[in-house]
């Protein structure tokens, strides 16, 4: 795992690691196998444009929030805590196109005994379209505390 | 679930058929359910590349109902001992697969009261596709 | 050009089922689905997938991706809807999720959706029905785990 | 006519009785759900914990199609690459035995040898056949079933 990250080392504005992923078809069939969603337009492409009316194979929405939420849980480390997470479906991606997840923190407060941080998240395709704005908030773990 | 037993059993008798109306959504289930994720059996313009008609469905996946074609003809009570099944014919998402089977031996071994199944699946053509064989022990009578 | 004024299409119907509970979806978390999501996430983290690992962390053991409530995935903004919208074509809009307590392998997770509110607008895809709903998901020691809010667009 | 050259090398047969990682699953409830749900079974014995307590099981057990499908490939001991390029690869098909019960519940470690590795010459030309035998065991060590799969090369 990536070195632990404090509430001390971070400034807003600050930029967090981006997350490229660049899903496959059998990517999406993984996820449909792993929660259930067996929509075909995520896997048959005839289906996708004949039936749904859609450009092609599309992304499962909720994949892509899963892929924001790895963003940020890789970033928070073991010894944060994701709290919050908050994402609109505006856009689609495509499998074999990149999807680029990331995140920005916006504020960051002490509030009782938790150091909080608030992050600008999104994903985008390779248009630079944010297909998946969101906000999120985490707890991280502070030096002064250790 | 009903129940067969031993002394009703006749060599030559016939398994009910079990018929598997397929779909791609089906394929993708099972991908999820085993780990057989091989773009074959969902990726169309992938199958096509590799040379294939279309998408064909798992060979496993037939193994299967195979194994439910067995399974429910021999009740609760019964024990499925050994199935064995070889891939020879494809056959695709949409189609229907009919299950079948064929007791071609009853015996006892020990205490055990067995009784060898004939298997297959057949496609439309009436081609079997995957073959194989069976072994269930069943119990003696009502 | 006259000014037609339109019939809303939140109906007395729909506006009882603000606030109902619908009934429970129970699922269980197993290792092996938690794995499976994780392959799919492509997300390798040992938290979720190394128990040696996992048992050295603050969590003492595996813990589930958050988002991860066993199978399958809510969505936290979908559902089954008790009434009738006139409105047929869906969107998601969103989900928001809270997450209050670490969930692990062998948990029940209960969760409950409600409606909480209808908005309608007049938009860019015309007549527009927001639909809000918040799902709760407790363990089986009745502990809330997280919070899924959730909206639904009809157009 | 030119002899037919073998594809069994000595390398090949030095692997053959050679024991491969073991592979470790969980046979999950949900796991079995979903399975039954891809094949199309709705066997009480495998879903409903109420008929298979009464049953002679006890409890719920795992369809024996479980095991067959189940897809290992990246645990399983492989044959050596052949001394000449065979571009093709399927599954032949296997034979399960079933000796135990597998219960919902169980943890299964399967380990994998390479049983057999031989030639047939077909139509199609020379065929090279691999047979891997996987033996599953429960978590009381006790062996539940045996798995002889067949992959052929041409």
């Amino acid at each position: 795992m990536a070195k632990q990250v404090y509430y001390e080392d971070v400034t807003e504005g600050m930029e967090l690691p981006q997350l490229v992923k660049h899903p496959m078809p059998r990517q999406l069939v993984q996820w449909a196998g792993a929660t259930g969603d067996y929509n075909e337009f995520h896997y048959n492409e005839t289906f996708a444009k004949v039936r749904s009316n859609l450009p092609g194979i599309i992304v499962h929405g909720a994949l892509v929030c899963q892929f924001v939420r790895q963003m940020v849980s890789d970033w928070v480390g073991d010894e944060g805590t994701l709290k919050k997470l908050n994402v609109s479906y505006r856009g689609m991606n495509f499998p074999e196109q990149d999807c680029i997840c990331k995140g920005k923190v916006v504020k960051k407060q002490v509030q009782g005994d938790d150091h909080l941080v608030e992050l600008e998240v999104w994903s985008e395709n390779p248009k630079g379209e944010k297909t998946t704005p969101g906000t999120a908030v985490a707890i991280l773990p502070s030096r002064a505390k250790k | 679930m009903a129940q067969i037993y031993f002394n009703h059993v006749k060599e030559g008798m016939e398994l009910p058929v079990l018929e598997k109306k397929t779909t791609t959504r089906q394929l993708v289930q099972w991908a999820g359910a085993s780990g057989d994720f091989n773009e074959i059996h969902y990726d169309k313009p992938w199958a096509e590349k590799t040379g294939l008609p279309g998408l064909i469905i798992h060979g496993r996946l037939k193994a299967a109902f195979l194994g439910q074609l067995v399974t429910d003809w021999m009740g609760p009570a019964g024990t499925l001992k050994k199935i064995d099944v070889a891939y020879r014919g494809m056959d695709f998402p949409g189609d229907t697969v009919k299950c079948k089977g064929k007791v071609v031996k009853k015996y006892t071994r020990g205490r055990e009261r067995l009784v060898d199944v004939e298997v297959w699946t057949e496609n439309a053509k009436g081609e079997k596709t995957t073959p194989g064989t069976a072994t269930v022990a069943l119990p003696a009578r009502r | 050009m006259a000014q037609q004024q339109k019939e809303s299409v939140i109906t007395p119907e729909m506006k009882k089922w603000i606030g109902v509970e619908g009934p429970p979806t129970i699922y269980e978390v197993e290792k092996g689905a938690i794995r499976k999501f994780c392959i799919a996430v492509g997300d390798t983290n040992p938290l979720y997938l190394d128990e040696e690992y996992a048992k050295k962390t603050k969590y003492g053991g595996i813990i589930a991706p958050l988002g991860f409530f066993g199978t399958p995935v809510s969505s936290g903004a979908f559902g089954q809807q008790p009434y009738e919208v006139s409105l047929k074509r869906v969107l998601n809009g969103g989900t928001e999720y809270e997450y209050i307590k670490p969930v692990r392998p062998g948990d029940t997770i209960i969760s409950t959706r409600k409606i909480t509110d209808f908005q309608e607008r007049d938009g860019r895809l015309g007549r527009t029905l927001y639909t809000s709903s918040e799902t709760i998901y407790r363990n089986q020691r009745g502990e809330v785990v997280a919070i899924g809010r959730g909206t639904t667009i009809n157009y | 006519m030119a002899q037919q050259q073998s594809l069994v090398t000595a390398e090949m047969k030095a692997v053959i009785g050679k024991k491969g990682k073991s592979v470790v699953v969980d046979v999950e409830k949900g796991w079995v759900k979903r399975f039954c749900t891809s094949v199309g079974e709705t066997n009480p014995l495998y879903l409903n914990e109420k008929v298979a307590k009464k049953s002679k099981y006890g409890g719920l057990i795992a369809p024996p199609g479980l095991l067959m499908g189940l897809y290992l490939v990246p645990e399983l001991p492989r044959a050596p690459e052949p001394p000449v390029r065979l571009p093709r690869g399927v599954d032949g098909g296997g034979t399960w035995t079933f000796i135990r019960p597998i219960m919902v519940g169980d943890t299964l470690t399967g380990t994998g040898k390479i049983k057999d590795i031989y030639q047939r010459d077909g139509r199609a030309g020379p065929m090279l056949f691999s047979e891997t035998e996987v033996t599953w065991r429960n978590q009381k060590r006790q062996v539940v079933a045996r798995m002889v799969g067949r992959t052929i090369r041409y």
